[in-house]
């Protein structure tokens, strides 16, 4: 029996969404709500789960399962999901400040443990939905509210700390590049272990304009360097010493997302450190190892089917016992 | 104390029993030398043994069957065995089951590994190894030296596990050694009650009252900790949902842990999670997939749960938390048992964040006291605090294994189709919410920590919506039936002693011999301690006094009073240690008067 | 509400008379119109303003001094704030204080850059382009629909503050506009509602009973948490210890880091940590290290900083743990009210871990409360909690500023010698320990959360020595000497009224209320929740009632019937909402008859 | 005034020493108590921290200040009294599980801010005082008593995390090397921001020989790869496409721990995935950058030190005043 084709609107809650006018979360949605359908998985089986932020909204907006749940916990509740389910789509959104800051620790676990979850962060470089504070990627010296004299303490890289979570597939993108976007999330979706896609998004009322130098049409086609896998990589060379490089003398360099060692995706990972001039955009590492349980989730399903009452008491009674008549 | 007639179990023995007597305690020794004075080593004829029983007060024999047994080679078990009972702890010296020990001990197998101790609480130490190496560093101590000294490695264990002091043994060994010799053995002794310390091991003997009439039936020794895996896997069995357990280690709540990440053969996942964060996030991710989400902790892992804990309140999804309390605060003592933690199982939460509480009251009754968290869990969507303690999920007990087909099934009561818009915060009579899980086509929801409105569960920030929740979530776990209490002994005494938890067979015990003393007294045992029973009130009301034993500072009688305003007496032993029969009498007595 | 007379001011204001009018509010409006019909666009001649006054009941003028203004150019701040008593709530249209307009409306400088508005609660919302930016997707709409959307957008983020039905508003849009201009206006409209909701706007009035006999002094106007933030500074400076504050952001909380991080003149030193257990941790680090150590936080973010608070209580350091509490469970509703942390305050910690609770009853008196607060843990070496909320640290009121030379000194007798071998758990006669912080030459020692032996600190397992220590822990902190609850009002009436935190204005005036009409009742109120005043269950039973006001569901009512037996009357209002003067005048009337 | 030389029993706390015997936690405490003389800093102004596991005994041993704190929270503890204190020396005793699995957020923010804190991570692969369990370097289908099956999970190689989460200083090096160790705590203490010291610990009870491999005298010899600034690398080329390898066909490497980007560091800790085989040894990175709060302690200090009744009575009257009669 053929299902109906889906379509965006399958997608859409009757929630009423709730961001700022011109907030980058609402491309981001979009995006989704219109890539989904390309899935071919029923919105029955796909789970959205989400921490606290203007990000973690995304969750209500999304007309499938979902749970917006506590500051910074997405991907450890996403995790037991997984483990409870292997028959579903499970995507994690969270931002910077979730991701980064409070669930920091669940973020770089759900990676290295390569848990079967897609998560996206939705980076702003700040904390929205507290009305303004410095983030774990607002840049040195920013001037927030809990920062009124500059931050004193030096950004994340996003790409570099998943990597160095051992994370086998790890991307960049922005909210509101149409194509790029869907592009990005459909490799996600693809990989079999966890993904991170980082999503460079514009906060108009507290951080305005983070993102220009890639987001504007014109400054953006000069500073993105996008990565295609076996494509070479605009403007980036190797040089002597064999580290990348963006301009200046070297040989040119081939994308190779599947490269086993993470070293190459870190490297380019360093080509920016914050994006206010030419930084790389695509997919860094997309690579396959096993993944969180998989062999395991099917193992116990079927020994569950199986057990019964008579499993049952063939457990109790396992190793000495006597019987008092 | 069991080891070869070289290996001076002799000596450590009474050093033990030494220590003993210093510490105040009443004891009864039984030294067993071997026959032959020069039986062939590593034998069964050359096993020599110290047997030793001690207790605060009572004692009428060197006990009858011992609670511990060290020993020290394969033969010291073999000869010893028949002596324990299932359910004692063997703490044997690991090195010492070479091919050829288990072989001269006439052993076919290595009973570590065969099945011989199944039943047994064992610990495996090297404590050959451990000992050569605590000398190793001691100018002129000599391999032999080292060799030789493990007796007092094993006192060291001992000592650490029963608290015995150690200043006295090692004043003792300055004065019976000189030089490195002396050193040596001061070396093995710290050493053995060092390696107590560090890796935590705990022991607790079993104190529960066996008098108690036999029914019929199959039984098998269980401690708290396999009654509770049980339970567990009886709940996932009888309800048809996936266990998913998550956890982060901690003493004393790891070894369920440990049980259940045995039991694939059930389909239990476990999962040691980074932190006790997660290991609630991830039973309570697996909930709303539609699992029995189960985490277990204790007291510093509970503190960190909490924020996920009043989550799962806010969801109502079912989830059951295991706490089995050490005594606190902060890291405080992580091998001795307290029940510290009930205040914070009923209110440790921000908000008015209402939840069931339960306790296990003994090793067997974990099964009975897991099963029927889970039961609440799923049948009235919430989170369920069970309450255990370090004593109870270590000490064993004989248990009467129930028919799998007697245990009640549990109805998840998954809802799979709706007329008209899914409303996942509506309720049925139990004021419960209907559990939608992924994969249900039409019924896709969004849940979250915001409040929410009542039947549809939209956001809302509506003041009297926001009451009107307030009120049904309390009224909710309020309105849970649960049993009335039951009166033990005379119920026209003037004096009722309620307990809760662990303390269970102490103070029936305790009352028992106060009956037999002729004294008349009450006894009656909480297991629920949200909601309580309906006729608490009444009955604390009925007896004139009204004495409520626990290891904490008085936690229930606070809560007692606060309810129903009943000037219960409260008596508090925090010493980390389980109250006693004897005690429980005394205080009787003492109440009686 | 000003604006431009073209700004659509009227309208919005009737929308949300009538918006009102449907929640149930008595109210009285004064609108306010331009004299001339035409006055030029951004002068102050030009400004059209609406000005409504509502509450429960009992509205005797249209509001002498509105508590809020929402004005949509520099002229409406201009011709408005006259009106505006400080500490009010100024809501402006960010986008339309450009330096052309600013001029227009006879600024010189940027009112809302020099100072012009320092004492008021100033909220910046780029009004005008965020309407553009809600319009800009609509089919069919231009950019002059979007411009005179935006009196709907400020109606939107006014409806959020004060909770107005939404509908009545989109109901009526949709019966006014038509195609585009209604989709325009709808949407500005919800754009200016998601604001609100979205980035945790939060607005409070000033509730507090103006009518007590006002003391000669200077006064300023401050809400809960300027007052919170003078009353750390003040410590600092009259302790002499530097101030670490460690915080995570979280609404209403966040306020409180964001002012004292502006304090580096006064050598304050702000973290934002990662998470609410590292700015716990980070306070209590700093303790180690000699500091007035400090963090604070909000329901959630208390319930992740238990473990580290019980660390605080077994290490027996100074650190204040300031609690702005907000509608729970779980993230509940965080810019609405409530006081349903007291319980967890009190035990949410597992173990026995006991410590100070301290309660703030109004704006002006956080400075003091925090102040007693940090002199309590200086003085006891012990975490305090201070509870505020989100009402009493958003609203304001009238502060009679202390002298600084007038405030007790607080010494931290920072141990720095030692006859002997220095014993870090020996007690003085507060039973504090010794505080002797690195640096210190010759008092090197080692601190931790396993037990510690009594004096001298070291590890250790030993049965009464827990018992001591958790006794000691307890007494140190019931020791307490805090000062005896006083009786405002009929000392011989029948019925106390006994609150405690934010509701004390509240309170007051309802019972003023009640005195007017000739009703005899006492009030008192408790800002000592652990210990309690030695004379409170005295008070407690002098009275024939207890009548005991919370917005929580009975929680102090709980613990007074636990400690002192008596059946109080709880009165609970969980709706997110500040008690009323009104609502107390109701419920003493209630049972006074 | 001269000061007394301070010798290896000035460190030396009265508490007996608790460990199992032969485990690898006594081979570290001798070196560190031996090493600490060296540095000229009375024992008084240092001030070790540590968090819950076998490992965090350590502070009980060294007669300085000591904080035994809560699990995992090591480094938190540790920020704050950097952030009261800039005249002391502060040192963070962890364990694989304390840091890298409970402790893991607040291990990458100390680094990410370069709280001038040195942690020294006892890396034994196992939790030992909780008896047995997998940490989250334990290997994957490792056999503990939480995973009797194996582990699922692959581990974290803690000098990639370090580097991916910004790290300044990040040295490995193992318990009973008593040239080695003493030589990275050396350069730890020198350097100005976060130093992270992974120290290869045996547990002999729960983990034995986890490291035989490069503790064994004979194959420690062949295996292990050490890391000294300014020399080649032994048996490490780069490859003709950049990339670092063990032998094989390619360019010598010279080590430069002070290079700023840390892609090459990273490249040199991916060169062994466990211990059981050729492993770097030494400094991987070795850079400056702004250290947390540095210069904000001295004029916070001196703001404080000037603060009295004067400048809080200006405070509090600062802005619009009224006064009553
Ligand atoms: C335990 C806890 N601490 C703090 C908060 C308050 N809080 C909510 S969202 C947030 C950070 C938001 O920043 P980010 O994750 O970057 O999301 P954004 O709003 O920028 O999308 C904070 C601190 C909370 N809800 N819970
Ligand atoms: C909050 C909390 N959770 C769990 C524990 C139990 N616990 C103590 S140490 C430890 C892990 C020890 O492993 P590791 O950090 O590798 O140190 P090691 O003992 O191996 O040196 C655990 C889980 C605890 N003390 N506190
Ligand atoms: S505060 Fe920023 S991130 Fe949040 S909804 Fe508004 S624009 Fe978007
Ligand atoms: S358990 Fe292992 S790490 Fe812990 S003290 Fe013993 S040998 Fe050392
Ligand atoms: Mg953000
Ligand atoms: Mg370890």
């Amino acid at each position: 029996m053929a299902a109906p084709e889906l379509t965006k609107a399958d997608f859409q809650s009757d929630q009423e969404t709730r961001w700022c006018p011109g907030c980058g979360d609402y491309a981001v949605l979009a995006a989704v709500q219109a890539f989904f359908p390309e899935l071919g998985i029923p919105p029955e089986r796909i789970v959205f789960v989400s921490g606290i932020g203007c990000a973690g909204r995304f969750a209500y907006y999304m007309d499938t399962y979902g749970m917006h749940g506590i500051h910074g916990r997405g991907p450890a509740l996403a995790t037991g999901l997984a483990a409870a389910r292997d028959d579903l789509s499970i995507w994690v959104v969270t931002g910077d400040g979730d991701a980064l800051s409070i669930g920091g620790n669940h973020l770089i676990h759900a990676l290295r443990r390569n848990v079967p979850i897609k998560i996206l962060l939705f980076n702003n470089q700040i904390y929205g939905l507290t009305k303004g504070q410095a983030s774990p990627t607002s840049e040195l010296g920013k001037v927030t509210k809990s920062t009124p004299f500059g931050s004193i303490d030096g950004p994340f890289n996003p790409v570099s700390l998943a990597l160095g979570a051992e994370a086998t597939f790890v991307a960049r993108t922005i909210d509101t590049d149409k194509q790029h976007l869907p592009m990005v999330l459909r490799a996600a979706a693809a990989h079999e272990g966890a993904a991170l896609v980082e999503i460079y998004q514009n906060c108009p009322v507290f951080n305005d304009g983070a993102f220009d130098a890639l987001r504007d049409k014109k400054r953006g086609a000069e500073n993105r360097i996008y990565l295609e896998h076996g494509e070479p990589i605009r403007g980036v060379v190797r040089d002597a010493e064999g580290a990348l490089r963006i301009g200046g003398e070297g040989e040119p360099v081939i994308h190779d997302a599947h490269r086993e060692d993470p070293s190459y995706a870190f490297a380019l990972s360093r080509l920016s450190s914050s994006p206010d001039g030419p930084t790389p955009i695509g997919i860094f590492r997309d690579v396959r190892r096993p993944v969180s349980g998989r062999d395991l989730a099917r193992q116990l399903a079927a020994a569950r089917a199986a057990a019964d009452d008579a499993s049952l008491d063939a457990l109790m009674r396992a190793g000495d016992t006597w019987t008092i008549s | 104390m069991a080891g070869d007639s070289g290996d001076g179990m002799q000596l450590a023995g009474s050093r033990f029993t030494d220590a003993t007597a210093v510490f105040g305690n009443d004891l009864a020794t039984l030294p067993d030398f071997p026959a032959e004075i020069r039986a062939p080593a590593g034998t069964v004829a050359g096993v020599s043994a110290f047997q030793i029983h001690f207790a605060s007060r009572d004692i009428l024999t060197p006990g009858d069957t011992p609670d511990v047994l060290v020993a020290m080679n394969p033969a010291a078990l073999k000869a010893n065995l028949p002596l324990m009972q299932r359910g004692a702890t063997i703490l044997v010296n690991e090195d010492a089951f070479s091919v050829r020990a288990v072989q001269k001990a006439g052993y076919a197998e290595n009973p570590l590994e065969d099945g011989t101790l199944a039943g047994f609480t064992v610990k495996r130490v090297p404590m050959s190894s451990l000992t050569t190496r605590a000398v190793e560093g001691i100018e002129g101590a000599t391999s032999r030296d080292a060799q030789k000294a493990k007796n007092l490695f094993a006192l060291g264990v001992l000592s650490w596990l029963y608290d015995r002091p150690v200043d006295v043994t090692e004043r003792w060994i300055r004065g019976k050694f000189k030089g490195p010799v002396c050193e040596a053995n001061l070396a093995a002794f710290r050493a053995g009650w060092s390696f107590g310390e560090t890796s935590e091991l705990i022991d607790v003997q079993v104190k529960v009252d066996r008098n108690v009439d036999v029914a019929p039936g199959t039984y098998r020794n269980v401690n708290g900790t396999e009654a509770t895996a049980l339970g567990l896997i009886a709940a996932s069995v009888k309800s048809g949902l996936p266990l998913v357990f998550g956890a982060y280690p901690i003493t004393p709540a790891s070894d369920l842990l440990h049980a259940l990440a045995r039991r694939h053969d059930m389909g239990a996942r476990t999962i040691q999670a980074e932190d006790e964060i997660a290991a609630a996030s991830m039973a309570l991710g697996a909930a709303f997939g539609g699992a029995l989400g189960v985490t277990c902790t204790s007291g510093p892992g509970l503190d960190l749960k909490t924020e996920t804990i009043g989550l799962a309140v806010a969801l109502e999804l079912p989830m059951v938390i295991i706490d089995v309390q050490r005594a606190g605060p902060s890291t405080g003592m992580p091998t001795k048992t307290e029940q510290s933690d009930l205040l914070q199982a009923l209110y440790g939460r921000h908000g008015e964040s209402p939840l069931p509480v339960v306790a296990a009251q003994s090793p067997g009754q974990c099964f009975e006291a897991v099963f029927e968290a889970a039961q609440l869990a799923i049948k009235y969507r919430t989170p369920v605090i069970l309450l255990s303690d370090l004593f109870v999920a270590n000490s064993s007990e004989p248990w009467r294994i129930p028919d799998a087909a007697s245990l009640p099934p549990i109805d998840p009561r998954l809802r799979t189709t709706t007329t008209g818009p899914f409303l996942p915060y509506s309720r049925d009579d139990n004021l419960a919410r209907p559990w939608a899980i992924p994969g249900t086509p039409g019924l896709q929801h969004r849940i979250g920590g915001l409040e929410k409105a009542d039947r549809t569960g939209a956001i809302s920030y509506d003041g009297p919506n926001h009451a009107r929740m307030t009120q049904l979530r309390a009224e909710k776990v309020d309105g849970i039936p649960v049993p009335d209490l039951e009166i033990h002994g005379e119920p026209d005494a003037d004096l009722l002693v309620l307990g809760w938890g662990s303390s269970y067979g102490t103070i029936r015990a305790g009352a028992r011999r106060v009956r037999e003393g002729g004294g008349r007294v009450a006894t009656a045992h909480l297991r629920h301690l949200r909601p309580m029973p309906a006729n608490t009130g009444a009955l604390l009301r009925k007896f004139e006094r009204v004495l409520v034993p626990e290891m904490n500072s008085g936690q229930l009688a606070h809560e007692l009073r606060a309810r129903y305003l009943v000037d219960v007496i409260s008596y508090s032993k925090v010493q980390g240690q389980p109250l006693l029969p004897s005690e429980m009498e005394q205080q009787i007595w003492r109440h009686l008067s």
